[in-house]
C-alpha cells in the first residue's frame, strides 16, 4: 500500500470507530429493553429523532449547545419512555391475540405517530445546529511534524464519541454497582426469581424502557452537531439499533458495544471502498449474516469460550 | 345466503363503474381493490400461517420492477409483467425464504423488514437496470379510461379471493394454521414446517408481486422509494389486515376500504395532508389495544364497544 | 408462625391443590414431602405470592399474606429458595448474594452476612467473582441457599434443594439446613428425598396429588407403610 | 420395534442422558419413570427427533432414525403428546384432529372420516365443534392423544397424559389407553401417577440422573431396592 492508500484506510477506520461509538449507545438502549422486556422496540429511532428536535430547538431558541442539551433531553426522554411503557405497552402485553407479534407492530405504530407528528410540526426540512466547531478538526501533522501520513480527527465527532463513552461508563456503573441496576439485570435474567428477591418487576420494566429511551435520547443530542435532522430519520436508526443487538447478542450490553463498533467500521469501509449509497446494504448484509451464522451474537462466542474446553 | 356473498360483492363491484364514476372515484376504487389483493396475500402468510412479514414491499417492488424493466429493456408491453412477475417474485421468495424462514416470531418479522430495505437500496443503486432514483416511466399508457384497469385488478382480486379460500379450506390451510398455533407440535404431527412455510411465503409473495406489476401499468411510473416503501407498502399491508381482521376472509377487504377511505379523507383536508401517518399510527395503536383481531375478527367485541350488542 | 388454611390453587383451569392446610411453628423444621407432581412447589409458590389461592388463606404472624404483592414478602421475613435454584446466571456469585439483601436490615448488614455465607460455604468465597451460570450444580445450590440467607428471613423455604445433586452433595446441603435450624431459624422444607428429609425435620406432612394425606412426627412417618405407597403406588 | 442404543445427550457440559439403552417390544406398554429431572422428557425429545443425540443410535423397525427430522419420524409411525398440552388453540377440536389426519389421508373427505372415527374412539365426538382453547384440561389431554392417533402411528409416546386429571377423568383415560393397546399400537408412557403406571404398563424403565437404573415388570420394580432408594432417598445417619 502506498502512503495515500494507508492514509485513506486509517482515516476510514477512525471514522468507523467514532461512528461505532455512537451506534453502540443507540444499540445499548435497544438491547436493554429487549433483555428486560423481551420486546423489540421499533420506535427506537423515532425516540432519537424526538430528542434531536429537542436539542435543535434548545439550540435555535436559546442558543444552548447540543452537548449541554444532553442534560435536558435525556431526562425528558426518560419520562416519555416510562409513559409509553405504562400506557401503551403494558396494556398490550395483557391482550390475547392471534399474532404474538402485536407488540412489535404496536411500536411501529408509535414510531409512525412520532415521525409524522414531527413532519406536521416541523415540515420535512433538513435542519442542523450550526455550532462554531462543526468543521474544526485536529490534524496529526500539527502534533507530529515529520509524520509521513496526514490524519485528522473531527472535533464534534470526537467530542460526541467521548460523551458516548462517558454515558456508557455511567450506565455500566449503574448496572453493576447499584442495587437498582442489579435489579434491572436480575429482572432480565429471571423475572420470577427477581420477584422472590423483593424486586418490583413492573417498576423495573418501566425504568428500563425509560432508561433505553434516555440512552437513545442522549445519542440524539450527540448526533445533532454532526448530522442532519429530518422527521423520517428514525426508521434507519431503529434498524441500526436492531442490527447491533443481533450482532452483539440480545440483552448483552458489552455485545452492543462491540456490535456498534463492528457496524460502524463496516459501514465506513463500505462507504469508502464500494460507494456511499451501498452503506445500508453492507449493514443488512452484516445483519443477515449474523442471523444465520451467529444466532446468539458476539455474546454467545464469549460465553462458549468461558464454558467450553 | 352466506355462500353467495362473495359472488354478490363481486357482481356489485363489477357493476359500480357502469353508473359513471368520475376519474377520481375510479382511482379510489382501483386502489381499494389493489390493496384488498395485497391484504389477502399478506393474510395468507401472516394471518393464517403466523409468519408476520414486515417486508411485503420487497415482493411488491420486485413485481413492479419486473414489469418496468421488461418494458424499458425489451420493449415488451408492461402487461407481460403480470405473469412474469410471478416467476421473478417466486424466485426472490424462495431465496428469501431460505434465509428468513429459519427465524421465528419477531426475528422473522425484522429479517423480512431488512430484506425489503436491502432491495430498495439495491434498486436505488443498480442504476443501469432500474434508472435508480429517477425511476421508470411507462411512456405510452394502454388506456386513458381507468375502467379497464379496474376490471383487470378486480379479476386479480376475485381470483385471489377464491384461491386463498380454496387454500385455507384444503390440507394446506390446516397445515398453515397448525404451524401458526404451535410449530413444534405441528412438526411432531408429521408436518414439514419448513416446506409449508415456504409454500405460504411463495404464494403470498407471488400475489403481492402481481399487484406490484399491475401498479406499474396503472400508475405508469415507479421509483424505489415508492414501490419498496417500508411505511407506505409493507406497513400498510399489515394494517389492512390488522384493521380488517387477522385470519378472516373478509378482513383484508374491510381493512382496505377503511384504510383507503381514511387516507383519502385525510388527504382532502389540506391542513392534515402530511399527517396521514399520525392517524394511521394512532389507528394501529387503537386496533392493537382494543380490537387485536381486527374489525371482522372482533366484530362481537366491536358491537359491545359501541353499545349495539344485545346484553347477554 | 405460618398458617396455611384450606387453600385451593389452580394453574389456569387446572386444580393443583385441594383444601391444603398446615402450620409451621416458630423454630421448627417442617417438611412437606411427596412424589413428583404432588403439588409441593405449588404450595411454596402460593406462600410466596407467585400464585394466588382461589379459596382459603395464608397467614404469616397472624396477618394474611395471600393478597400481598409478591415482592413485599421478603420484607416481611419470608425467603424462598426456589426449585431448580433459579440463580441469576449472568451475574457473579457475589451479585447474586447482593440480590438477596435488597431491603431493610439485610441491606445494612450485607457485607457481614456475606462473610457468614462464605463461612458456611467456603467454596463460594473462592468463587465470589465467578459467573453463577458457570458453577457446578452443587455450588449453584449453595448460592441459592446463601441468597436466601442474605435476606435474614424469619422463615426460609427450601424447594427440593437435593434436586439433581449427587448423594454426597445432598448430604452436605442437608447438613447446612440442619445448621441453619440450629441457629434458631424456622425452616419449611419441601423434598422428594423422603428418608433424608425426615432425618432432619421435626414434623412432616405428606402431599399426594394435591391433597395432604398424612401428618405427624418424623419418627412416626419413617416407618409408615403408607409413605412408601404414596411414592411407589405398591 | 424401537431400539435405543447407548444414547447420550449433553446440554452444555451437562449430561441429561448418559448411555441409555433399551428396546420396546411390539404391542407392549413401556413406562418410563424416575424423579424430577431424570431425563424422561429429554429421552422423548431424542426419540421424536427434536434433539439429535450427542452419542448413540436409535432404530425404528430397523431404520436408523436418530439422524432424521421430526416430521419424517412421525411419517414412519411414531407420534407423541406433550407434557404441557399444546393443542392448536384457535382451531376446533375436529379441525385439530383433521390437521393431523391429513398426513395419511389422500383428500379432505378421507381426513374428516379418520378424524370422526378417532373422536368417537376417544370420546370427544360431542365436543368436536368446541374451540380447543375452551376445553377443560382432561379433554385437552385426550385431544392430544386423539391428535397423535390421527397420524395413524404404530407407536405412541405419551408424556404425562394423566397429570392433573381428576379420578373420573383418570379412569376414562386409562380405558382409552387400554383400547389403544387393543388396537395393537405400541406405547411408551412417561407418568408420575404410580397407580396408573402399575395398573397399565407391561414393563417399566427407571431413569435417575440420566441413567437407566432398573428395568422390569411393575412387580419387580416395586421391590427393587435401587428404585426405592432413587425415589425415597437414602437414609442418612449424619
Amino acid at each position: 500500500m502506498t502512503a495515500p492508500q494507508i492514509e485513506v484506510f486509517l482515516q476510514t477506520l477512525i471514522a468507523g470507530f467514532l461512528l461505532g461509538g455512537l451506534y453502540a449507545l443507540i444499540g445499548i438502549g435497544m438491547t436493554l429493553i429487549m433483555g428486560v422486556m423481551k420486546i423489540i422496540n421499533l420506535a427506537h429511532g423515532e425516540l432519537m429523532m424526538v430528542s434531536m428536535y429537542i436539542a435543535y430547538w434548545l439550540f435555535t431558541l436559546f442558543g444552548l449547545d447540543p452537548y449541554l442539551s444532553v442534560f435536558v433531553a435525556t431526562p425528558v426522554m426518560f419520562f416519555i419512555g416510562v409513559g409509553l411503557q405504562k400506557f401503551l405497552i403494558t396494556p398490550v402485553l395483557k391482550v390475547d391475540s392471534i399474532l404474538p407479534e402485536n407488540q412489535v407492530i404496536l411500536t411501529v405504530g408509535i414510531g409512525m405517530v412520532l415521525s409524522s407528528l414531527a413532519m406536521l410540526f416541523f415540515k420535512s426540512d433538513y435542519r442542523s445546529t450550526p455550532v462554531s466547531y462543526a468543521t474544526s478538526a485536529w490534524y496529526l501533522g500539527d502534533y507530529w511534524k515529520g509524520s509521513p501520513i496526514e490524519l485528522s480527527l473531527s472535533v464534534p465527532w470526537t467530542v460526541s464519541f467521548v460523551f458516548a463513552l462517558a454515558i456508557t461508563a455511567g450506565l455500566w456503573f449503574f448496572l453493576t454497582k447499584t442495587d437498582t441496576g442489579k435489579s434491572v439485570r436480575a429482572t432480565s435474567q429471571d423475572p420470577q426469581a427477581a420477584l422472590m428477591m423483593g424486586v418490583n418487576v413492573d417498576r423495573m420494566r418501566m425504568l428500563t424502557f425509560g432508561l433505553g429511551s434516555a440512552l437513545v435520547g442522549a445519542a440524539g443530542c450527540l448526533f445533532i452537531p454532526i448530522y442532519y435532522l429530518y422527521p423520517s430519520l428514525g426508521g434507519q436508526f431503529t434498524l441500526i439499533a436492531f442490527v447491533i443487538t443481533i450482532i452483539g447478542g440480545l440483552g448483552s450490553t458489552a455485545g452492543a458495544i462491540i456490535g456498534g463498533i463492528i457496524l460502524g467500521v463496516f459501514e465506513s469501509m463500505t462507504a469508502t471502498y464500494i460507494g456511499m449509497g451501498w452503506a445500508p446494504v453492507g449493514r443488512f448484509a452484516v445483519f443477515v449474516a449474523a442471523l444465520i451464522f451467529l444466532p446468539g451474537g458476539v455474546a454467545s462466542l464469549a460465553r462458549k469460550r468461558k464454558l467450553g474446553k | 345466503m352466506k355462500r353467495y356473498l362473495p359472488l354478490f360483492c363481486l357482481a356489485l363491484l363489477a357493476v359500480v363503474p357502469l353508473v359513471g364514476l368520475n376519474s377520481y372515484l375510479m382511482h379510489i376504487l382501483i386502489l381499494f381493490v389493489m390493496w384488498s389483493v395485497i391484504g389477502m396475500s399478506w393474510n395468507l402468510l401472516g394471518g393464517y400461517c403466523g409468519q408476520v412479514s414486515f417486508g411485503h414491499a420487497a415482493f411488491f417492488g420486485v413485481g413492479a420492477y419486473t414489469a418496468g424493466i421488461l418494458y424499458t429493456k425489451t420493449g415488451l408491453s408492461a402487461w407481460w409483467g403480470l405473469p412474469l412477475s410471478i416467476v421473478a417474485v417466486t424466485l426472490v421468495a424462495l431465496v428469501m425464504g431460505f434465509i428468513v424462514l429459519r427465524l421465528r416470531g419477531p426475528y422473522f418479522a425484522l429479517a423480512t423488514l431488512a430484506i425489503g430495505e436491502v432491495l430498495r437500496v439495491t434498486a436505488e443503486n443498480l442504476t443501469n437496470l432500474t434508472n435508480g432514483d429517477v425511476g421508470i416511466m411507462i411512456q405510452e399508457r394502454t388506456w386513458v379510461e381507468k375502467i379497464w384497469y379496474y376490471y383487470i385488478i378486480l379479476a386479480v382480486a376475485a381470483i385471489t379471493f377464491y384461491l386463498v379460500r380454496a387454500v385455507i379450506q384444503s390440507k394446506l390451510g390446516y397445515y398453515f394454521v397448525a404451524i401458526r398455533e404451535d410449530q413444534d407440535a405441528a412438526e411432531s404431527l408429521g408436518i414439514n414446517t419448513t416446506l409449508y412455510k415456504t409454500i405460504a411465503l411463495t404464494l403470498s409473495a407471488a400475489i403481492t408481486g402481481m399487484a406490484g406489476a399491475f401498479y406499474t401499468n396503472y400508475m405508469g411510473y415507479i421509483d424505489p422509494k415508492v414501490v419498496f416503501a417500508l411505511h407506505d407498502i409493507s406497513i400498510v399491508a399489515i394494517m389492512v389486515v390488522m384493521v380488517g381482521g387477522v385470519a378472516t376472509f373478509w378482513g383484508p377487504v374491510v381493512g382496505s376500504i377503511i384504510m383507503i377511505l381514511m387516507a383519502e379523507m385525510i388527504r382532502s383536508v389540506p391542513m392534515l395532508g402530511t399527517a396521514h401517518q399520525t392517524f394511521f399510527g394512532a389507528l394501529l395503536i387503537f386496533i392493537i389495544i382494543f380490537l387485536p383481531n381486527g374489525i371482522v375478527g372482533d366484530f362481537k367485541k366491536l358491537r359491545r364497544l359501541v353499545g349495539l350488542g344485545r346484553p347477554s | 408462625m405460618l398458617e396455611v388454611r384450606n387453600i385451593d390453587v389452580f394453574y389456569g383451569d387446572v386444580q393443583v391443590l385441594w383444601d391444603v392446610s398446615f402450620e409451621v411453628k416458630e423454630g421448627e423444621v417442617l417438611a412437606l414431602i411427596g412424589a413428583n407432581g404432588a403439588g409441593k412447589s405449588t404450595t411454596l409458590k402460593t406462600i410466596s405470592g407467585l400464585l394466588r389461592p382461589k379459596r382459603g388463606e395464608v397467614l404469616f404472624e397472624g396477618s394474611p399474606i395471600h393478597t400481598e404483592d409478591p415482592f413485599r414478602l421478603i420484607e416481611k421475613g419470608i425467603a424462598h429458595v426456589p426449585e431448580a435454584r433459579r440463580l441469576f446466571t449472568e451475574m457473579t456469585v457475589e451479585e447474586n448474594l447482593d440480590m438477596g439483601s435488597l431491603k431493610g436490615e439485610a441491606r445494612k448488614l450485607r457485607e457481614k452476612n456475606k462473610d457468614m455465607v462464605f463461612d458456611i460455604f467456603p467454596r463460594l468465597g473462592d468463587r465470589r467473582r465467578q459467573r453463577a451460570g458457570t458453577l457446578s450444580g452443587g455450588e449453584q445450590q449453595m448460592v441459592a441457599i446463601g441468597r436466601g440467607l442474605m435476606a435474614m428471613p424469619k422463615l426460609i423455604m427450601f424447594d427440593e434443594p437435593s434436586l439433581g445433586l449427587a448423594p454426597i452433595l445432598v448430604k452436605e446441603i442437608f447438613n447446612v439446613i440442619k445448621r441453619i435450624r440450629e441457629e434458631g431459624n424456622t425452616v419449611l422444607l419441601v423434598e422428594q428425598n423422603c428418608k433424608q428429609t425426615l432425618g432432619i425435620a421435626d414434623r412432616a406432612y405428606v402431599l399426594e396429588t394435591g391433597k395432604i394425606t398424612l401428618e405427624g412426627t418424623c419418627a412416626s412417618l419413617l416407618n409408615n407403610e403408607h409413605v412408601k405407597k404414596a411414592y411407589l403406588g405398591v | 420395534m424401537l431400539d435405543v442404543k447407548n444414547i447420550s445427550m449433553f446440554f452444555g457440559g451437562l449430561a441429561a442422558l448418559s448411555n441409555v439403552s433399551f428396546s420396546v417390544v411390539e404391542g407392549e406398554i413401556l413406562a418410563l419413570i424416575g424423579p424430577n429431572g431424570a431425563g424422561k422428557t429429554t429421552l422423548f425429545n431424542v426419540v421424536n427427533g427434536f434433539y439429535k443425540p450427542s452419542h448413540g443410535d436409535i432404530f425404528f423397525n430397523g431404520t436408523r432414525i436418530s439422524n432424521i427430522k421430526t416430521h419424517r419420524i412421525c411419517r414412519l409411525g411414531i407420534a407423541r403428546t406433550f407434557q404441557v398440552v399444546r393443542p392448536l388453540q384457535r382451531m376446533s377440536v375436529l379441525d385439530n384432529v383433521i390437521a393431523s389426519a391429513f398426513m395419511r389421508a389422500a383428500d379432505k373427505k378421507r381426513a374428516e372420516e379418520i378424524a370422526m372415527d378417532i373422536l368417537q374412539f376417544t370420546g370427544l365426538y360431542d365436543d368436536r365443534n368446541v374451540i380447543s382453547k375452551g376445553l377443560p384440561l382432561g379433554k385437552r389431554k385426550r385431544l392430544e392423544i386423539a391428535r397423535a392417533l390421527a397420524t395413524q402411528p404404530t407407536m405412541l409416546l405419551l408424556d404425562e397424559s394423566f397429570a392433573g386429571l381428576n379420578p373420573s377423568e383418570l379412569n376414562e383415560s386409562i380405558d382409552i389407553i387400554r383400547k389403544i393397546k387393543a388396537k395393537g399400537i405400541t406405547m411408551m408412557i412417561i407418568e408420575h401417577h404410580m397407580k396408573v403406571i402399575m395398573a397399565i404398563s407391561d414393563r417399566i424403565i427407571v431413569l435417575n440422573y440420566g441413567q437407566k437404573i432398573a428395568e422390569g415388570t411393575p412387580l419387580e420394580i416395586g421391590r427393587n431396592p435401587q428404585v426405592i432408594e432413587a425415589y425415597l432417598g437414602e437414609a442418612t445417619n449424619a
